[in-house]
């Protein structure tokens, strides 16, 4: 069950114009550097990016917005990167704004074979506007929920900590955040390593997303790893 | 009047020994400094950790290790990660004691606005409309009056909403109050305030019974 | 924040007669074996069990039965069970029969908060009486699905190889099984573990199931997990 | 006519290198003793596991390591655990390329009954009813007839359901056969046995096209 490439460029050498990928990540923690760079060596086009947040300008998925390969965007918090404003005001970028949890659970859905979810996220605002709503009675108490639906997404991507040649990963502190449950969502998985090693080396009972989750895997080199905002206490 | 400080150190008080808390951006952040030694509380950051410890020293910070504002953080013994998915399970399930956010405007019935801005650039509601449409306890850190003196406790909130009828108490730079069926009732006054000062900053129908207490904090 | 209590007895005494609780494990693999024999000495009565199985007529939830502390049984296969069938035939026991991804995916709605899921599971069958279908487009083709509620339980039992005593909790092995679902679902849940350790020991990677769930904890003793089918092969 | 092994050893010629399979207790658990060495493919088991190996060495038993079977197991190299929600979720979104299972009775349109005779104590679906409502290529193994010589392959279940028109290929002690939109199309027939035979033992609708090769196992 080897499911190893090589490296970026042939995991993601089948990601053509207009594919839906989904890219793990919290911030700039936990996103899969090495396949977004390739995606702008490859210079694919028109991608409907699923991700919480969109990077900043130059890192992250914002490489891939400087050369405005992304049609359009799905995610819960973009923050502060000014040239997805400029597209977004201009018009060339279409932006979905859904709230995290939602986010978070629609990936879920795709994953465990649920074609929807209920969620109370956004009852009552411009979230809820063509949304079926439904009240369930939870604790003794009625209350309203959102109809969310499981993604569909081509390609998922992902970025883990250690992986192994079946494709099972461990994930690192915050870094796990979006990425088990995109890992579970898409058509074809591919996730990038910091540490690829072979079938058995990891602990079964340590593993946060079996293998048959993940169809290509690579172990990637030159992690950045940027820190977004470094907060510090003084000594002593 | 309460300055940033002062309205995280009063929200601070509010918090009970065994609680998971959730604290928001801005001044809610804050509230981890005053949390009373001794006590055990775990703070919970929704991109995936219960147990956020303070802000790393100098070269100890860990690009895997942040908090739901994307800073630097460390973790306390007891700690665990999780996914996004299960993180926001915990709050849906209502497994989060208290949760402590900032808002532009509130109504008082309980509606909170503080995601978005018509004809300012959009930036997402993050994780803010699971925890209000969840959170069994919603604390508000806001300021009682825009820069303009205009008031942000209203009788319905104008800006687009986060959440509807969730808000149960708010600290200002001005007061304690709860949110009631009848609206907002004032239980404590900041130092130097008078009630007076309190209702003309306070558009939304506002209760006042008894004497209220100007609010002690250390 | 110290969840310890001292044994099975004290976690469990406040569960009253007609209760509904939730049992992990999967046959008599991850049982919490120390609060069923609490349960039993205490003599609580007209318990509602959910839990994948019933125990064999010695051991597990059987124990209970032989009791009579029973009055209904959620599961999804009941097994060899002598007791249990002449219970279910005199008509002294209520048993609900659901598939086994259901009952696992209504724990897991419950500790997700999510009121309701969609499962394939038991369309077109006897299971399907009463339930709400609905079809979903999935893969591009039209699917039937069902409604299946959240459960709604007072209590979760779960046992765990390891956890510390802020409740955070690691499984071993195939006993993981039932008990992190069922362990998010408890309106109160207790976990039994094999070894208690001080908060800080555990790797917070490793954790399974998040003391947030968590409520009460104790360190079991004399664990006998039984095995239901020995089987082995020759060596060499 | 084949015997239990027989059966097993024709249903491994389907698995196919890469594939993820879950194996239904009884002639279905046998067929992994028969997966060519060097092919590469991972047993699920829906208690919590990817990975499974053989029965373990007499004295290596280990309680918390056990299949759906309720029979200790070891692993392989590359296995891994996880709770019995994330092995069900995986088996709805259909990441297991195939399920293997027994029956007691298959309709033509792919109807299978599986877990309930009336009138019999009623053990439990466990978690058939999820396999066969989600499994993408579903392979049944099955006695053709009955103890008094009935068909069991039929036009329509007597048995309560365990799911509709979810059955892909059947392999019986007579013959493999695909179920179609048309009904049971035969594909071979076991080792000395005609196609009358099959014929005679199928109440069914049956596709006879051309020659039917007799199976070929080693």
């Amino acid at each position: 069950m080897n499911k190893t490439v090589k490296n970026a460029d042939e995991a993601i050498k089948d990601i053509q114009d207009n594919a839906t990928i989904m890219l793990g990540g919290f911030g700039l923690c936990g996103i899969p550097e090495n396949s977004i760079t390739a995606l702008v060596k490859k210079g694919v086009k028109g991608l409907t990016c699923i991700s919480n947040n969109a990077g900043v300008d130059d890192f992250g998925i914002g490489l891939m917005l400087q050369t405005r390969q992304v049609k359009k965007m799905i995610s819960s918090y973009v923050g502060e990167n000014a040239e997805f404003e400029r597209q977004l005001l201009s018009g060339e970028l279409e932006v979905e704004l859904i709230p995290q949890g939602t986010l978070a659970t629609r990936c879920m859905a795709a994953g465990y074979g649920m074609p929807a979810i209920y969620t109370p996220a956004g009852v009552g605002t411009e979230i809820e506007i063509g949304k079926e709503k439904r009240k369930f009675i939870v604790d003794g108490e009625e209350k309203e929920f959102l109809m969310e639906m499981a993604f569909d997404a081509d390609f998922a991507i992902v970025k883990a900590w250690k992986g192994d040649n079946h494709g099972n990963l461990i994930f690192r502190e915050t870094a796990r955040n979006f990425n088990p449950m995109m890992a579970m969502a898409g058509k074809i998985t591919i996730a990038e390593v910091e540490e690829l090693v072979p079938a058995g080396t990891l602990d079964p009972d340590h593993i946060h997303t079996p293998g048959i989750y993940v169809h290509r895997i690579f172990q990637g080199s030159n992690y950045e790893k940027r820190i977004e905002q470094k907060t510090v206490r003084a000594k002593g | 009047m309460l300055d940033k400080t002062g309205i995280a150190k009063r929200i601070a008080k509010e918090i009970k020994d065994g609680y998971y808390v959730n604290l928001g951006i801005g001044i809610p952040t804050l509230v981890a400094n005053y949390i009373p030694k001794g006590m055990n509380v775990v703070l919970q950051s929704e991109n995936g950790l219960l147990g956020m410890g303070p802000f790393p020293f100098e070269g100890d910070e860990d690009a895997d290790l942040i908090n739901a504002g994307k800073q630097t953080i460390t973790t306390v013994p007891g700690s665990s990660f999780f996914d996004s998915a299960m993180s926001f399970g915990m709050i849906r399930s209502r497994k989060v004691d208290l949760t402590i956010l900032g808002a532009m405007e509130v109504s008082d019935n309980g509606d909170i606005a503080n995601w978005k801005i018509p004809g300012k650039m959009v930036k997402g509601m993050g994780g803010a409309m699971d925890l209000v449409a969840s959170a069994k306890n919603i604390i508000v850190a806001m300021q009682h009056v825009n820069k303009a003196g205009e008031s942000k406790l209203l009788p319905k909130c104008e800006l687009p909403l986060t959440g509807i009828r969730c808000v149960k108490k708010i600290v200002t730079e001005l007061a304690v109050l709860d949110v009631t069926p009848e609206g907002f009732r004032l239980l404590e006054r900041a130092p130097g305030i008078s009630v007076e000062q309190i209702k003309n900053a306070t558009l939304g129908r506002l209760i006042i019974e008894g004497d209220i207490p100007e609010m002690v904090i250390e």
